[in-house]
């Protein structure tokens, strides 16, 4: 069966590794930290200006001068810091964050991602995405295999306005986990009870299949 | 040097039609909402707003929108404003649309006297567009240009009698690299002290950046986005 | 994130012949007392060492001088040092001369993913030589490239097991942006904390660019010029 | 008669402006801050990272981590600040220090300045000068109008190694205060007792000499 929002949260949080700092985008990403793997500690960039950010406030302790990038009232850990927009950035562009798990419109088989515009109908702007994505070494993008229309976003081309080229490694959505090498995709786990076949069916994009495709472990 | 005015409407004189303003915050956290208010009042029109959000539909700089008083926004992030949209998709507004930290990094570039660096970021985008490209270390970068304004509008905690700022938490975010980079520098803050109350070893906004501050009046300090987990 | 590490020695396993170091400090102020003399007592030689100055002929990095284990030196400023002049002049010594203002933001664009910036100084010096000149607003400008570190070798005041950082005074001079332009950074410091003490709005320097940190043995602290008024 | 270093001090004060910041070099320009005039409030700026510098430490109460760029103990005003060397040079760069007063060994008409090196014989090394003499809009040169052989420093043409080009607008000395426009030294006035001739007679580049030089007022 295909995985909801909290199964990719799940998934992708198995990909963090003791010591890392990581910074995760809004939407499903921002729930990877509700699933941090026992025994290790991450710490969590916003890159709105600050690390080591904890979980929610209680009610009635929301502090309209503690919010993370997606603009969600927060806490911060022992140990945190504050900072700048240009000293966040100096840790993002400067490869200090180890990880970065992203959202996506489409991605395509170079690492090309696409997440900020669709011309003529919706402009948010890139926000610190440009930034993340050109800068990262490890980018996990987490999204859904095709649109509400049934349409692929996993991609031999985008199609829309991009965000960064060549940079995705891996991608993670409800139904399985891709890497990118060579110009193709690789199939590397399905969702459980996921069907080989309706992977390949819904990725417009060339991948590659091997004989045994393990499960994912949730 | 005592850089302290009455008030806002004292803070804001000379800010014409057709001017370029920086106002710091990110989303409606640490926006100079007293400052705002007042643009609102004076009605000065055509102005570029260098910001990194536009605020929502009725606070922050949707306030501006609403009237029409802006011409051409440079923001990075602008998803949580209907107005702007339509204006945007209309053709009413003017909207450069820039990464994030290329925007921090450009204020700070135009304050700190660096006209031009090269970032990685946008490379490949739309962003890139008609900008120089250069490969350092085997990845292409993009000159990005310095920004500066006319007035530079910032918000903070604490600040004192010479000029010297304080944020909070997140409200610092662009706040820092605007004071460096507006003409003209105004602070409104929530406490104003005589100068030697604060730690110089905690400033975060050295005074020399600015040239007037303000205790606001009020600060409604919105919202956006109420999260909170329940206690058992 | 534990970053702590037990003492001096465990805090510079891994430097050796030829690398790069970036070590902190304004004259003797803010400098890396215990890692210095560490790399005294390694013996470790060919480095090249990124410093505003070069300390004097008795302390600083001037023991480093002393033992020729420096064979070249980045730095802004060194005329408090016999022996390095000696060496300069001599050509026992590779030495290559900054812009105070150039080197601190060419530490920090090295630890800020920035390659390359353009400043005006230095334009129609020496210091300009085989440098790209561009104008900007009728003023021209040379291109300078971001610098990096195998080793950044830092001295805080306080710092937490996070490896968060606060600087005292004018001791903290260019240990920030060494600290952001370390593959590996170092931070000795006087009073090491559990993580939480410090006030996250006053660090100065995020953990995030601290690797290892550790308590200094002892602070001497030498003073170069000591002034003083005589109280009537 | 020829001012010694404390009169060239007392006639650079007379330059300074209400609310301005400065920034002095090592030296007679450090002399400046004794002489600040009645009535105006200026901040010194010192390059090493403090805004809001005051007079030396009383003795015993000196702090190693509190000195000037000049490396001499020193004390702060009240609502000093503290900061690193990068933003310490943005301020310089970005034009916020409104008069930089600093030491030359040469000075030529054009404006270009030399005080960091004399080829194989002394080389210090230009700390923060280049900086300063590049992005300052407003220099003063504090310097003797000869060096020890009796050779003029004010020159047709530097021959010591730059420290910046075109930049300095007026020079103090012992015996005057000049003024550089239009590729030429302007004098301005003359120390007490010193005569026109004297001057003419040190300055070797070319000497605009008005029918009437003022005597300094100090």
């Amino acid at each position: 069966m295909a995985l909801d929002k909290i199964g990719i949260a799940k998934r992708i949080a198995q990909e963090l590794r003791d010591g890392w700092y990581v910074n995760l985008g809004i939407g499903i990403p921002t729930l990877v930290a509700n699933y941090i793997p026992e025994g290790i500690e991450v710490e969590f960039q916003s890159e709105n200006g600050v690390l080591g950010m904890g979980p929610f406030p209680f009610e009635g302790e929301e502090d309209a001068d503690l919010i993370n990038a997606g603009k969600q009232t927060i806490t911060v850990l022992k140990g945190a810091a504050f900072f700048d927009s240009a000293m966040s950035f100096s840790m993002i562009r400067g490869q200090h964050v180890q990880l970065t798990v992203l959202g996506a419109m489409e991605v395509s088989q170079n690492g090309d991602i696409a997440n900020w515009k669709i011309p003529g109908k919706m402009v948010k702007g890139m926000g610190g995405a440009m930034d993340l994505v050109a800068s990262a070494e490890n980018i996990i993008v987490a999204m859904m295999h095709s649109n509400r229309e049934g349409e692929s976003k996993i991609l031999k081309k985008c199609t829309l306005p991009l965000t960064g080229v060549g940079c995705v490694k891996k991608i993670v959505t409800e139904l399985a986990v891709l890497e990118i090498r060579d110009n193709k995709f690789y199939l590397i786990e399905r969702a459980p009870g996921v069907s080989v076949e309706e992977i390949v069916s819904k990725t417009e994009g060339d991948l590659v299949v091997p004989d045994f495709v393990p499960e994912m472990v949730l | 040097m005592n850089k302290v005015v009455k008030n806002v409407e004292e803070a804001l004189v000379g800010i014409e039609d057709g001017m370029t303003l920086m106002l710091g915050g990110f989303g409606l956290c640490g926006i100079p909402e007293n400052s705002i208010a007042q643009l609102v009042k004076l009605g000065v029109k055509e102005l570029t707003c260098i910001s990194n959000n536009a605020g929502v539909d009725d606070f922050g700089l949707g306030l501006l929108l609403h009237g029409r008083q802006i011409k051409k926004m440079i923001s990075s992030y602008v998803g949580e404003n209907a107005e702007f949209e339509r204006q945007m998709l209309s053709g009413e507004l003017i909207v450069d649309l820039i990464p994030q930290g290329s925007l921090a990094e450009r204020c700070r570039a135009g304050g700190a006297g660096i006209p031009a660096f090269f970032t990685p970021a946008g490379y490949g985008t739309e962003v890139a567009e008609g900008k120089e490209v250069r490969e350092f270390n085997g990845k292409p970068h993009i000159l990005e240009m310095a920004l500066t304004a006319d007035f530079a509008i910032v918000k903070a905690w604490k600040g004192d009698t010479e000029g010297n700022l304080i944020f909070k938490a997140t409200a610092r975010n662009f706040n820092p690299m605007m004071a460096m980079a507006g003409k003209i520098t105004i602070a409104e803050v929530e406490e104003l002290v005589p100068a030697g109350e604060l730690n110089p070893n905690d400033i975060h906004t050295p005074g020399i950046f600015v040239q007037r501050i303000f205790k606001g009046e009020k600060f409604e300090k919105r919202i956006e986005q109420r999260t909170v987990r329940i206690k058992n």
